[in-house]
C-alpha cells in the first residue's frame, strides 16, 4: 500500500495538472476582479511542478510548505497569499507526523481556513472569497470524524486507512462544491470583486472554484485505490 | 492587442531592466523577484519600500530614488508582489533602523506584505511596520467590504514620507505616524473613458460603450461604480471632485495639493484641461492651492481617463512635498 | 471619440488656461492667441520662442520656464500658429537683445514664423532669427521636398539652447549658431501602432488594422513611410534605432543622449521596455550613453507608439543638458 | 454700374460662403496631410465675413490686405500663410489704384503667386500644391491680356470694363480648375502631403480647389452682372 507522502505528491501533481488546465475558467470567472487569476494559479503550480523532484527528501509536512512557500513566492495577488498560507499552515499543522490520521488532516485544513480569514481581513462565509468553500469543507470534515468515531482525545497519533480519508474527502468536495455553488449568487464583500458591489451577482467565485478543484484531485488520486 | 512587448510574460521584466538600463549609477535591481532598489549610499534612514502589482508606472518602480522610496516590489502585472520579493527588498535596504512599507489597501497586497512581515519577525529582523493608503472614495468605506482602495493619493505618502525620512532621520514609529497623517487628509477620485487591456488577456478587462465612462473605477480595470453616458469635461470632472471635496471634507479655507492623475493613456493636454476645471471649482469654494500636480502618476496601463486627489495641508506637509526627489522618472 | 474636453473648438484653450491656473506663479497668457510666456522676471538674454501646432504636448507650451523656452505660440491643433500670435510673442518675450525661434520643420510652421519675421523687420523690430529642426530620418532630405520633419529631436534643441541664455547670456548670433549645431547632431524617427484622433475629426486620421505598425510615421498623424506587420518590440525598435543610427552615422566611439519618446497613448512601460532595447544595442556598438530620456516629450495627441532620438554630444551640450530647468511639467 | 469696390466686396462674400461650405471636402482631401484644411479655411472666412463691415471705409487695395491679414491671423497653418500672403500682396500690388485695370489685376496676382512660391520653399508647378492652379491661372490670365490688346506700356491705369474682366478671370477659372485636375495623380513633392510619398497619388490636393473656388465665387458676381 502507498504510504501517505507517496499518495499527497500524486495528490499535488493531480491538482498541478487540473489548475493548470482551468486557467482559462479561473480568469474568465476574475473578470468582474482584474482578470489574473488563472495565469497566476497557471504560474505557480507550474513552479510547483517544477520542484516536485525535492519532495523525495522531505516528509509530508515539508513537502506541503514547501508548496506553499512556492505558490507563496510565484503567483502574487490575493490567490498567491491565501494558496501560500493555506499550505503552509496545513504543513505547519501536519509538523513531523509522517502517517497523520483522518482527524490530524481534518485539525490541519481547519489551521488553514483559520489563517486564511485572519489573512484575508476578518473573510467569514458569504463575503464570496475561496473562505465560501474551504469552511463547509472543513465543517464537513469534522462532522464526517465526530459520527463515525469517538472522539480519541489526546492519542491524535495513529495510522489512518484509506477509506476513511477517501470518505473524509469524499464529503469535503461535496461541501466544498456546494460552497461554491452559492457565490454565484453573492455580491462580493472581500476581493476585488467587492468594488462593483451588485454587478458581482451571478458569477462563481474563482477563488472558490480553486478549493473545488483542489479536492477534486485529491478525491480522483484516492478513488483510484492506490 | 497592440502594445511595444515581446512576450507577454517579460513585461515587467523588460520594463524594469529599461528602467535600470537608464539609470545605471541610481538604480540596482534583483531581477528575477523584481525588485528596484536604490544604488546610491544613504545611511541613518528608516528605509521605505513601496510594493503592488505592475502595471501602474511610475508608480511604484520609477519612484526609487533620494527622497522617495528606497525600494519597489514591484509585482507580474496587476498582482501583488510575492511573499519572497518583500522579505528579499526589505533585507536588502534596512540600515538598521527599520524599514516601512507602504501598500495601497488591496487585499493581495495587504495579505503579502503582511505575510512577509511575519516572515521577518519570525527570522528576527529587519524590523517593519506597514501603513496601508486608502484614499478612494469611490469604495464606500465599511467593515462589511475590503475598504476603500490606495490610488494616486498614496503618491503623496511616499513624496513627504520619503523627504521626512532621507532630511529629518526621524524614527520609524514617528514615520509611520506621518504616512497615517498624510493618508488621513487624502481623497480620491477617478474614471475611465476606455479599459486598460492587459499584457496576459490582450482584450480590454471591460467593455465600455462608444457613449460610456466608468465613474470611480479602480487602479486595474476593477469597473467602478457606476457606468454613465459619456459627458462634457466639466460634467465629468465636477461631479468626481464633489465626492472627493465632500468626502473628508475639504471646506473653505483650507489649503490644499492637487493632482490630476491620468490613468495611462490619456494625452497630458486633456489632464490640464480637466486641471482648469478642478481650480476653478476650488477657487470658488475659496480652497486655497499650494501647489497642482499634473501628470501620469498612477496609472492603469492604457486606460484612459483620470483621478483627481486632493491633499489638506499642512506646514510639514508643505515642506516635504517641496523638498528636491531625485528620482528615475522626469523630464529634463 | 471620448476625450476629456469640452467643445472641440475650445479645447486649446481650456489646456492652457487650466496650464496656467496649475502654475500662477511661472506662466501668463494671452488667451485669444494662444501665447503662452514666462512671468518671471529675466534679464539681459536672447529670448527663445517655439511654436507649432497644439497637440504635441508637453511640447511646446509646457516648456516654457526658467533655462528652457521663454515663450510659445500654440496653434490650434496641428495648425501652425497664426502671424500675429508670433509677432506678439516675439514682442513680450524680448528683452533689447532679440528672439531666436526654433521652428520644427513643416511647411505651415515655417511659413508663418517666416511671414512674422518679415512682418516685425518691417516695423522695426525686436531683432529676430530662425532655426529650423529637421531631425526626422523617416522623411528623405531632398531639395526636391519639404524636407526632414522635425520631432522629438527638437527638445533636445529647446533644452541646450534655453540653458545657454539663460546662463551664459550670448547673443543672438552664437544662440542660433548653437541652435544649428544641436539640429545637425540630433536624428530621429518613430512609429505608431494606433492613429491619433483629432478632436474636430473625431475619428483615427488614419486606419491601421489590427495587426498593423506604420514606420515612420509623422507628429500630425500623417502617415509614415511604410506600413508592416505587427511585430515584436525588439525587432520594430532595432529597425528604427537602426536607420537613426544609421543616419548621421553614430559610430563606435560616440557619446550620445537618448531620447526614447511616447506619443501620447503608450503606457510609460512600454516605453521603458524600448529604451532597454536602444540601450543594449548601443553597448553593442561601443557607443557612450551619457543619459537617457524616457517620457512623453513631443505627442501626438493620443497616438500609440514612440520614437528615438540620438543626439551626438560635446562638453558644452552635456553642460547644458544637465543644468536645470524650471518647467511647468514635471512630477514633483 | 457697380464700382470695382462693390463688385470686389461681393466676390469676398461669395467666395467666403462657398468655402465655409466646402470644409467637410477640404478636410476629407486633407486627410493625407492632417485633416485640419476644411477646418482651417472655414475658421478664416467665417472671421472674414465677421469683419466686412470695416470694408465701407477701405479702398480696393485696402480691403484685400484686410482679407489677408484676417486669414493669416485666425487660419494658422500652411494654407493660413499661403491664402494670407496671397491676399496681401494682391492688395499691395493694387495699392491706392481705386479703379485696376485687367492687366493690373492680372500683375497683382502674378505678384501674389510669386510670394506665395517663396514662401513654400519655392513651390514649382508639380509639387501637388495649391500653386499647381494658382500659376495656370495667372499665366492664362497674362495670355489672354496679351492676345486681345496691344501691350499698353507704361500707362497701366484706365477703367477696365465688365466684359473684359469677365473673360480674365473666366480664363483664370478653366486654367486653375485644369491645373487642380492635374493635381490628382501627382505625387506631392511640398506640404505635410508630400511625406507619404506615392501614397499621395489619387487625391485631389486640396489647397489647389480652395483657388478654383475663389475664382468660381469671382466669375459668379461677374456673371451676374451687375
Ligand atoms: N479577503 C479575502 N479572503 C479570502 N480570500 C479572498 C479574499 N479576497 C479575495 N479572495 C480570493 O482571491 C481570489 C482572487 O485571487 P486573485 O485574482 O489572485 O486576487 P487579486 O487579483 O484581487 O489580488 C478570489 O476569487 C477570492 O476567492
Ligand atoms: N510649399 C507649399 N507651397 C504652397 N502651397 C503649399 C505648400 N505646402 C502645402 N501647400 C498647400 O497647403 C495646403 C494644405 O493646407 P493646410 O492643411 O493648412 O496645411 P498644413 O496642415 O500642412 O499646415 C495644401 O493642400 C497645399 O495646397
Ligand atoms: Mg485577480
Ligand atoms: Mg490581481
Ligand atoms: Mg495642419
Ligand atoms: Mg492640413
Amino acid at each position: 500500500m502507498a504510504t501517505q507522502k507517496e499518495i499527497l505528491i500524486r495528490v499535488i501533481e493531480n491538482m498541478s495538472k487540473k489548475l493548470i488546465a482551468a486557467e482559462n475558467e479561473l480568469t474568465e470567472l476574475d473578470s468582474i476582479g482584474d482578470a489574473d487569476c488563472g495565469s497566476g494559479v497557471r504560474r505557480g503550480f507550474e513552479a510547483v511542478s517544477g520542484v516536485m523532484e525535492e519532495f523525495g527528501s522531505l516528509e509530508v509536512g515539508d513537502i506541503l510548505k514547501k508548496v506553499g512557500f512556492t505558490l507563496a513566492y510565484t503567483i502574487g495577488g490575493t490567490s498567491g497569499a491565501m494558496l501560500g498560507t493555506g499550505f503552509i499552515e496545513t504543513g505547519k499543522s501536519i509538523g513531523e507526523k509522517t502517517d497523520p490520521s483522518a482527524s490530524d488532516w481534518a485539525n490541519a485544513v481547519q489551521s488553514a481556513l483559520n489563517v486564511i480569514k485572519r489573512r484575508g481581513g476578518n473573510t467569514s462565509v458569504g463575503d464570496k472569497t475561496l473562505v465560501d468553500s474551504l469552511e463547509p469543507a472543513v465543517f464537513t470534515m469534522k462532522a464526517i470524524l465526530e459520527a463515525s468515531q469517538p472522539p480519541e482525545s489526546g492519542t491524535g497519533e495513529g495510522s489512518t486507512d484509506n477509506a476513511a480519508m477517501l470518505q473524509l474527502i469524499e464529503g469535503a468536495f461535496m461541501a466544498a462544491k456546494e460552497g461554491s455553488d452559492r457565490t454565484i449568487d453573492m455580491i462580493a464583500k472581500k476581493g476585488r470583486a467587492s468594488y462593483v458591489g451588485q454587478r458581482s451577482k451571478g458569477n462563481r467565485d474563482p477563488g472558490s472554484l480553486i478549493i473545488v478543484i483542489m479536492f477534486e484531485a485529491a478525491l480522483e488520486v484516492l478513488r483510484s485505490g492506490k | 492587442m497592440k502594445k511595444i512587448i515581446n512576450k507577454p510574460d517579460d513585461v515587467v521584466n523588460e520594463m524594469l531592466k529599461g528602467l535600470v538600463l537608464a539609470n545605471p549609477e541610481k538604480l540596482s535591481a534583483v531581477y528575477d523577484k523584481r525588485i528596484i532598489y536604490r544604488k546610491d549610499p544613504y545611511l541613518n534612514k528608516v528605509a521605505i519600500i513601496s510594493g503592488s502589482g505592475s502595471g501602474h508606472e511610475p508608480d511604484q518602480a520609477f519612484y526609487v530614488g533620494r527622497g522617495m522610496l528606497d525600494a519597489a516590489c514591484a509585482g507580474p502585472v496587476f498582482a501583488a508582489p510575492t511573499l519572497d520579493a518583500i522579505v528579499d527588498a526589505a533585507k536588502i535596504v534596512d540600515r538598521g533602523r527599520g524599514v516601512l512599507f507602504l501598500v495601497k489597501n488591496y487585499t493581495g497586497d495587504r495579505a503579502n506584505f503582511e505575510m512577509a512581515s511575519e516572515m521577518l519577525e519570525f527570522e528576527g529582523g529587519p524590523n517593519v511596520d506597514t501603513v496601508i493608503i486608502n484614499d478612494d472614495v469611490a469604495v464606500k468605506d465599511s467593515t462589511y467590504t475590503a475598504g476603500r482602495r490606495g490610488v494616486a493619493g498614496a503618491m503623496f505618502v511616499y513624496k513627504i514620507v520619503g523627504a521626512k525620512s532621507e532630511e529629518e532621520g526621524v524614527n520609524l514609529a514617528s514615520l509611520k505616524k506621518l504616512a497615517m497623517e498624510v493618508n488621513d487628509n487624502v481623497r480620491s477620485m477617478g474614471f475611465a473613458l476606455k479599459s486598460c487591456t492587459t499584457p496576459a488577456k490582450g482584450s480590454p478587462t471591460f467593455d465600455l460603450g462608444d457613449d460610456e465612462i466608468e465613474m470611480g473605477v479602480g487602479l486595474h480595470g476593477e469597473p467602478g461604480r457606476q457606468r454613465l453616458k459619456h459627458m462634457p469635461a466639466n460634467q465629468i470632472i465636477k461631479k468626481i471632485t464633489d465626492s472627493v471635496i465632500e468626502d473628508l471634507p475639504f471646506i473653505c479655507g483650507d489649503e490644499v495639493a492637487v493632482m490630476i492623475n491620468g490613468l495611462g493613456g490619456t494625452p497630458i493636454g486633456e489632464l490640464y484641461i480637466a486641471a482648469g476645471i478642478v481650480l476653478d471649482m476650488l477657487k470658488d469654494l475659496k480652497i486655497k492651492v499650494f501647489k497642482t500636480y499634473v501628470n501620469n502618476f498612477c496609472t492603469s496601463l492604457d486606460m484612459e481617463g483620470c483621478s483627481v486627489s486632493l491633499l489638506k495641508l499642512n506646514e510639514e506637509f508643505k515642506r516635504l512635498l517641496e523638498s528636491p526627489a531625485d528620482i528615475p522618472v522626469r523630464y529634463f
